[in-house]
């Protein structure tokens, strides 16, 4: 079972954790990761996505995590929009019987959503003025070591 | 038929979208960009010819090879900054 | 900065996530982890610990991993007493600059508290008998993978 | 001198500490498990020599070389079980 959010409003990690679906008789472990906006240097952030192939892609990706690991449920809803530092721009929770194919599974899905899904940041100074992020060398390189084509995820 | 450029594309463009006449479409991706290219000005055309600029099929990367019919949905798009 | 709480009543993750200690300037990354009692065949769990040992015991798990990455805040909150299925048993949250730092030391602080810190496990099963649980050699093999002798943690 | 004992030896021994003579204290872990072994009974001893179970000194585990000393706290616990 997967569920994908875009979210133009607030995110609020606790209340994703508090309402993750789980079984009282084999849910034994909920892996969850919170990203948030660092204020080095700068006063905002600003997401934009691809409306449809954004929630596609993500959902690919949490069904390629679903083929390696025994998980039971994967969530991610991701931010969009203004933000400003300290915000939580994405959270990713899954459920499963155990806690090693949990851990293994939300950092895969962490990994490729960085480079694979459709969304793109940019920062405004403390000036004030807008600047596009570039991507990062280092995220590819930790998506490309699961081994799989990662624009194609 | 319509194309969409994100990011940066939309920003240099200064439209989310291209509409191009119905009998104009390309055979594949590496022709598009051609024909986008010469019609759109040099800065959006250097955008464009950056190897990193991703073309999305409906809602799937595809690389240059991969062949063009008018009822696609079409994208083009920077390398990916999300999570 | 680590903290270590044992908890004879009801542990409440969404609660430990919303109160995690962060700082808007450079906290990047939340990874956590919730075990939960899995209701297969048992009625009820009950969970023993050292007073004073427990504490330290994982205090010194938390220090070997801010020895190996470099984390900003971890966290971790043990159940006592008697559980049921479905019932959280341990969090665990982590909070860095980055992600993989994060990811990385939650999963060896769950693993090396399965097998070196001083708890224990009795299951009441279906007809109502109380069995102590033996540990896992899959447990200490996880903890083995990272290369530090488990019982001195 | 005071051992604490956990779990499955807490439930042998019928409570959770047995309180030696303070001129008793052995010399080492190992002698101390012997002397438990000679006083509490088989079931008790039986358990106490399965060498998965581990003897903290003030709260850190050791071996069985581990000097003793009275004015320590010592505890006989099986393998964890947490998390």
């Amino acid at each position: 079972m997967a569920t994908v959010t875009i979210l133009p409003t607030p995110l609020d990690p606790s209340v994703c954790l508090a309402t993750f679906p789980r079984s009282a008789d084999d849910t034994g472990a909920v892996a969850s990761f919170c990203g948030y906006v660092r204020g080095q240097g700068i006063s905002a952030l600003a997401l934009e996505h691809y409306p449809g192939m954004t929630e596609a892609s993500i959902l690919r990706t949490i069904e390629s995590a679903s083929r390696r690991w025994p998980i039971q449920h994967a969530q991610v809803v991701h931010r969009v929009g203004e933000l400003l530092p300290g915000d939580p721009i994405v959270w990713v929770g899954v459920s499963s019987s155990h806690r090693s194919a949990a851990f293994s599974a939300c950092e895969f899905i962490m990994d490729y959503l960085k480079v694979s899904a459709p969304l793109w940041k940019r920062e405004r100074d403390q000036a004030g003025q807008w600047h596009w992020v570039e991507a990062r060398d280092r995220d590819h390189k930790r998506a490309q070591r699961w081994g799989m084509s990662e624009h194609r995820a | 038929m319509k194309v969409l450029v994100f990011a940066q594309l939309r920003e240099l463009l200064g439209s989310n979208s291209i509409e191009l006449p119905d009998g104009d479409c390309p055979a594949n991706v590496a022709a598009l960009r051609l024909l986008l290219a010469e019609r759109l000005g040099d800065a959006f055309a250097e955008a464009l010819a950056d190897p990193n600029v991703f073309c999305a099929v409906d809602q799937r990367v595809v690389d240059d090879e991969h062949g063009l019919s008018p009822t696609q949905e079409i994208a083009f798009f920077p390398p990916m900054t999300g999570g």
